[in-house]
């Protein structure tokens, strides 16, 4: 595609980017680390968003790999939800990054943690930009090695079981996956999703694979009942590996079965799944919320809200599908989903990152040991309440602007049910919020042991990431309209809405 | 019957039958050695489809390498038996 | 594992496994009606082979066509050693002298298995073969030269630098086919062959040293893993 | 539109916001400084208020708009309503905040205590300025936020269990809210607030529906306008420091809440429209039960503030109950009320911080002769009393003769009677007070004295707000005539909301 000043092969930056900078910070000397760490993240984010506004200007982007072209070669692919995406994680990445670098900086695990963070980057873009089912398997395996690794790093026996679990339970997910991508290449012969268009999930081996396929998946993004997992690793990793794994890893293999379910799945295989898919979200909702509310340890509080938001994002299923009622407000609910996980992102990543802050000063994060942190620790606790208001979905945050549409949508969509769930769970969400806010606000007790220094960054990035889950309530017009680039829906639908 | 044919039962057999020993077997010693038999057996089964390099593969990895550690994780057991039995 | 339990209780499991029950079932029932010529890309392997620089489809499809998976793949190895690494940096065990038999063992096989490697790496371009597997070989050399105390893991910068060789150059060969030909991985004109030989027999050594490294990390004493995961179950944080 | 006409709104808001920000960033010690900066703030949000009010009387439009969803716009608009509740806010911050300075001189935390109130007072700007009924949700659970860290500011236990208390009951109203908005708006789509409505095209078939979401709505709103049965967290919150509860009490929260119900029964359906559909009656005797609920439940408080927060959730109500007995009358009634109340109340609590601040004294029993040793701040709270009552010609009078009136002309004799016996319940729990502070001679020494310094009975930022404000109830009431007066902004109000005059 010959294109003044650029080339498709750009798509290929966000990857490359993030790859050579772990190679760097694992090959080059000690002194040089802090140098490659910082330009590998700002160097991967201007990348990220150089894609997106190419995206957002001329729509989607393909680019053949070695010039093969699929079906035989891999291609990558970017349109606007890719790039939002892509966004995503580049805002986390470098807000993890800065976090990082305060949070290890006597730590043993300092060496250890950028080059496994880099990879795990690359995967995230790798797998944000590509649209091959095999290739997802390969950055899917990235991402989740890398991912159990930082959750290992930490050494402890706790961190170390939790590794152990969610290293099981990403290789079951992934040997699920792998199988249902060997039945549809045994059926159809194809990789690329633009080439499996409709045709995933008919007859019975298409439905065997499919089967395989998303209980892969959901065992990755941790959806009700394949939670299990979740928390033990969510909790007990560091800091800022907490906030990468709430934020963005879950949201990867989501990602995979939104681009592939809109577009590759057989309308009827989309018609059974989406309530399937939509009722699991809800028990989620409902089971992730409740333990929230019954945990005494912020961090495993936080945890299983990743449980309970995560739900919500499979909700777009059954109000998104064909057949389901108004067509144009499918649209909504689908981009809604989106919008979801990215304000889902910047407000977890901040509760993890406050959290990280707290346990790093206090020495302990159980509840009693918030009190009157509210006086003595101001900064992470109003990241924690702030990113909680877009948790709890109360305007004017991100969250609830996403829950909003949803709930029109799927009101409009005639499927009223979810309203009531979804509002409760907004209740539920303030009140396990609110559970662990209040001990802040206690006046200090008299024989509160000194805190432990914290470095500014932690404090003042936890805070920036809330803010922006916030701010994204004030301006939602541009990533809806982002997402809305060869969405597979029709245009009209998006152009009258915004 | 012919006789690839026969060799190609006789090794699923062994392979359903090594699998099975394997996990059912008294001792963890008897099972790890139940588990490097199963990969040669295995490596065989890839050399019959046409894969030598797989086979290959086979051989090193799940026998070789995963066979040596399960023994060396045999041992860290029963090291910590003694000493626990010590204490 | 007493942990274990802490978390998934017996319940959980009985549920897990009867929800699973009806994919296997489907699984089961999906097997028969694989067709029984599936379509697939052998023939357009077939028909793209002179372009690729290797005779051999399998080489062609990971070293070419595909080749950016496989450069993800290799990165997934080198990640397993980083873990391993991060799991216990500190010096690894000192095994004792090793058992006669063992080290006559070793002098005759340690040379073979080496060449055998080398064989298989060459092999590669034109009949099975290939960088996988001669790393595989030449790993379990190195295992057993470790286990005989021939070779001695040090966590220095010297093996991270071996572990990341093969990402390195794939990676490098990609940026360098970029800035020849503008396309990611599209080796230029007759380079493939080169191009293809380089990265993978710097990717053979680093999954041979990848695999050492796992298994001198895991079975290594002194490691964080195997002193905790065999320690009794953690006390409760912050009572 | 010029750009200026239509930056306006956000600037109010901003003035606020920003002082908010610059009061964070600053460090606990530089009270000097944040000083300065509240008092710029809160001047220049009057001053840009003010020109606010002579723009909107005559005919100019504020508007501030941006999509920040698909299909819904953000609004903030200066209408005749508006500037009723704004007016009020801005004019109140600036007096309660001088009045926190004074209050919490030395204390601890009032780095967060004043953003905290900053924020706050820009929630209820915008609440003010909302111009649709989305806009209008997004500040009033901004409110319920901000108002949080101030009604658990002292920490104790007592108070953060308040705070959950207040949480409960807000954000349990938010819901119900929420689900009555999401309901309207998926039956007849996106519309701003309009005077007259917006509502009564809508096929007569569907008017259940829109029935249930009245319910849905005041419900939600309810809980911060304290109608029984919602009002428990109130009373509960008063473990909150006093220029809480005067902001609380007079111009945020409750406010907030009573300015909701004008909105939707006038802005959103319509007061005809209302009354077509048949939602007022059951509305208005929601609110006189509340009335008449609240004034004896005041009778036997004797913690003063107590006495003082069960009054506030029977003459919040007043609002309500002029709202919905049909009539511009009764509405004139109502409306004026909002501003009444606010200055009459928050002249009270001003002047039950200060006896409590100087003296010690919370109860109303040990206020027997508090008149001589606080002569200023006792004869505030006297006059607002007496207007509470109903003494003419202070504000208070005003509300009650146009309520009054209103529902004779509505035909709606029972409301005379409900005002009758509140009225005399006023005269019973305030006159008490009034006796033993002027009549009553001082029988055993205060619980906590404070050393009188300076010339006043109490430092100068603490009385001069009280004195204000009181001089502000004599002069609603005498000046009623006055079209910048309460009242005459009211009428011009009534003019623009009825369909025929």
């Amino acid at each position: 595609m010959p294109d003044a000043g650029f080339s498709s092969a750009w798509l290929a930056a966000p990857i490359a980017v993030p790859l050579l900078a772990a190679i760097g910070v694992a090959l080059l000397s000690a002194r040089l680390r802090a140098g490659v760490c910082a330009l590998g993240a700002v160097g991967t984010a201007v990348a990220s968003f150089v894609v997106l506004a190419r995206v957002a200007a001329a729509g989607p982007l393909r680019h053949n790999l070695g010039g093969w072209g699929a079906p035989l070669g891999i291609d990558l692919f970017a349109d606007g939800l890719s790039v939002l995406m892509l966004a995503m994680t580049a805002v986390l990445g470098c807000a993890i990054s800065l976090y990082a670098s305060g949070y290890f900086e006597h730590a043993r695990e300092r060496q250890s943690f950028w080059p496994i963070w880099f990879l795990l980057w690359t995967g995230l873009n790798a797998l944000f930009l590509t649209a091959d089912l095999f290739n997802f398997y390969v950055t899917l395996e990235l991402i989740g090695i890398s991912a159990v690794a930082l959750v290992a790093m930490e050494g402890g026996p706790v961190a170390l079981s939790a590794a152990v679990r969610y290293l099981f339970m990403a290789m079951l997910g992934s040997l699920a996956y792998m199988g249902g991508v060997a039945l549809v290449y045994a059926q159809t012969g194809a990789l690329d999703l633009a080439l499996l268009e409709g045709r995933l999930g008919e007859g019975p081996l298409g439905q065997a694979a499919l089967a395989l396929l998303i209980v892969g998946l959901l065992a990755k993004t941790a959806l009700f009942p394949l939670h299990l997992w979740l928390p033990p690793a969510h909790s007990s990793a560091p800091a800022p590996v907490s906030a990468a794994l709430s934020a963005l890893v879950v949201k990867a293999s989501f990602y995979i079965l939104l681009r592939t379910s809109f577009g590759a799945f057989s309308d009827n295989a989309l018609a059974a799944v989406g309530p399937i898919l939509g009722i699991l979200g809800g028990l989620a909702v409902l089971w992730g919320s409740l333990q929230a509310l019954t945990q005494d340890r912020l961090k495993l509080m936080i945890a299983y809200s990743t449980v309970a938001q995560v739900g919500y994002l499979f909700l777009l299923f059954p109000v998104a599908m064909p057949g389901a009622g108004d067509a144009a407000w499918q649209s909504k609910a689908w981009i809604a989903g989106i919008f979801h996980a990215l304000s889902h992102a910047a407000a977890k990543g901040a509760m993890f990152m406050a959290a990280g802050a707290i346990l790093h000063a206090v020495g302990r994060d159980d509840k009693n040991s918030l009190r009157g942190l509210g006086e003595r620790m101001p900064v992470s606790v109003s990241a924690l309440a702030v990113a909680g208001i877009s948790i709890m979905a109360l305007p004017p945050s991100g969250g609830f602007i996403a829950k909003w549409m949803l709930l029109v949508a799927a009101v409009r969509t005639g499927q009223w049910w979810w309203a009531p769930l979804m509002i409760g769970g907004g209740l539920l969400a303030a009140g396990y919020v609110f559970r662990m806010v209040k001990f802040a606000f206690y006046a200090t007790p008299a024989h509160a042991p000194p805190l432990h220094a914290v470095p500014r960054r932690l404090e003042y990035t936890a805070l920036v990431l809330a803010l922006i889950a916030l701010g994204l309530g004030l301006a939602s017009v541009f990533p809806i309209a982002v997402a809305a680039i060869g969405a597979p829906f029709p245009e009209n639908w998006f152009t009258e809405a915004l | 019957m012919t006789l690839p044919l026969a060799f190609d039962v006789f090794l699923c057999a062994m392979l359903l039958g090594l699998a099975a020993r394997t996990l059912f077997s008294r001792t963890l010693f008897q099972g790890v050695m139940f588990f490097v038999v199963y990969g040669l057996v295995m490596a065989l089964a890839w050399a019959r489809l046409n894969a030598p390099d797989i086979a290959l593969a086979e051989a090193a990895l799940g026998a070789g390498i995963t066979g040596a550690l399960l023994f060396s994780a045999v041992r860290a057991l029963r090291d910590r038996g003694d000493r626990e039995e010590e204490s | 594992m007493a942990e274990t339990r802490a978390y998934i209780g017996r319940t959980q499991r009985v549920m897990l496994a009867i929800g699973l029950l009806p994919l296997l079932a489907a699984l089961l029932s999906a097997i028969g009606s694989v067709p029984a010529r599936p379509p697939n890309l052998a023939a357009q392997v077939a028909a793209r082979m002179g372009d690729s620089g290797v005779t051999h489809p399998l080489t062609a499809v990971l070293l070419n066509f595909r080749g950016y998976d496989t450069m993800l793949e290799i990165a997934v190895l080198w990640l397993a050693g980083l873990g391993a690494l991060a799991l216990a940096p500190g010096p690894s065990a000192q095994r004792g002298r090793p058992h006669p038999v063992l080290a006559g063992l070793l002098r005759v096989l340690a040379p073979a298995l080496v060449m055998t490697a080398g064989y298989i790496l060459w092999a590669g371009g034109f009949r099975p073969g290939g960088a996988f597997q001669a790393g595989a070989v030449l790993g379990a050399g190195l295992v057993l030269a470790s286990l005989g105390g021939v070779v001695h893991l040090d966590p220095a910068r010297g093996l991270q630098c071996l572990l990341g060789l093969g990402v390195a150059v794939f990676t490098g060969v990609a940026v360098w086919s970029w800035a020849q030909t503008g396309e990611l991985l599209h080796y230029p004109g007759t380079t493939d062959k080169w191009a293809i030989l380089a990265i993978e027999s710097m990717a053979a050594l680093s999954i041979a040293f990848i695999l050492l490294t796992l298994f001198d990390r895991l079975t290594s004493p002194s490691t964080s893993l195997s002193t905790s995961l065999s320690s009794s179950p953690p006390p409760p944080p912050a009572a | 539109m010029p750009i200026f006409d239509s930056m306006l709104p956000l600037l109010v808001l901003m003035t606020s916001l920003v002082t908010a920000a610059v009061i964070f960033a600053l460090g606990e010690e530089r009270a000097k400084a944040r000083t300065f900066f509240n008092l710029l703030g809160a001047l220049a949000k009057l001053a840009l208020v003010g020109f606010m009010l002579w723009g909107v009387f005559h005919e100019r439009v504020f508007e501030t708009r941006w999509r920040f969803m698909p299909q819904l716009d953000f609004v903030l608009r200066a209408d005749s309503m508006t500037i009723l509740f704004s007016t009020l806010s801005a004019g109140l911050w600036l007096l309660t905040t001088i009045y926190a300075i004074g209050y919490l001189e030395g204390s601890p935390n009032r780095r967060r205590f004043f953003g905290y109130f900053s924020l706050c007072v820009t929630a209820t700007m915008g609440v003010s300025l909302a111009g649709n009924l989305i806009t209008f949700f997004v500040f009033y659970e901004l409110l319920t936020l901000t108002t949080y860290p101030l009604v658990v500011h002292r920490g104790t236990d007592k108070a953060i269990k308040a705070g959950s208390m207040y949480l409960r009951y807000t954000l349990g109203g938010s819901a119900a809210m929420l689900a009555g908005m999401l309901w309207l708006y998926v039956l007849v789509g996106p519309f701003d607030f309009a005077e007259t409505g917006a509502l009564s095209a809508l096929d007569p078939r569907l008017h259940w529906q829109l029935i249930a979401i009245f319910v849905l709505l005041i419900g939600g709103l309810g809980v911060k306008a304290a109608l029984i049965p919602l009002h428990r967290w109130l009373p509960e919150a008063m473990v909150a420091p006093a220029p809480v509860s005067a902001l609380l009490h007079a111009v945020a929260v409750v406010k907030a809440g009573a300015f909701g119900i004008v909105r939707v029964v006038y802005d959103v359906y319509g007061i005809e429209f209302s009354r077509d559909l048949g939602v007022l009656p059951g509305l208005a005797a929601i609110a006189a039960l509340t009335i008449l609920y609240g004034s004896i439940r005041a009778l036997t408080q004797d913690d003063f503030k107590r006495r003082l927060a069960f009054s506030t959730v029977s003459q919040v109500s007043y609002i309500t109950l002029g709202v919905s007995l049909f009539g511009p009358i009764a509405s004139i009634g109502g409306l004026v009320h909002l501003v009444h109340q606010g200055i009459m109340k928050i002249t009270m609590f001003f002047a039950a911080g200060n006896v409590a601040e100087a003296l010690g004294a919370h109860k109303v029993s040990e206020l027997d002769g508090v008149g001589r040793r606080m002569p200023g701040t006792m004869a505030a709270f006297s006059v607002a009393a007496l207007g509470m009552i109903g003494v003419p010609p202070l504000a208070g009078f005003i509300s009650k003769w146009y309520l009054g009136w209103g529902a004779a002309a509505a035909g709606q004799y029972w409301a005379l009677g409900v005002l009758a016996a509140s009225s005399l319940l006023n005269a019973a729990y305030f006159l008490p007070i009034l006796y033993r502070a002027w009549f009553k001679p001082q029988r055993k020494p205060w619980p906590h004295e404070h050393l009188r310094r300076g010339r006043f009975e109490i430092s100068p930022w603490l009385l001069l707000p009280p004195v204000a404000t009181a001089v502000l109830v004599v002069l609603a009431g005498l000046l009623a005539g006055h079209p910048f007066s309460p009242l005459g902004w009211v009428r011009i109000i009534a003019g623009r909301e009825y369909l025929a005059p």
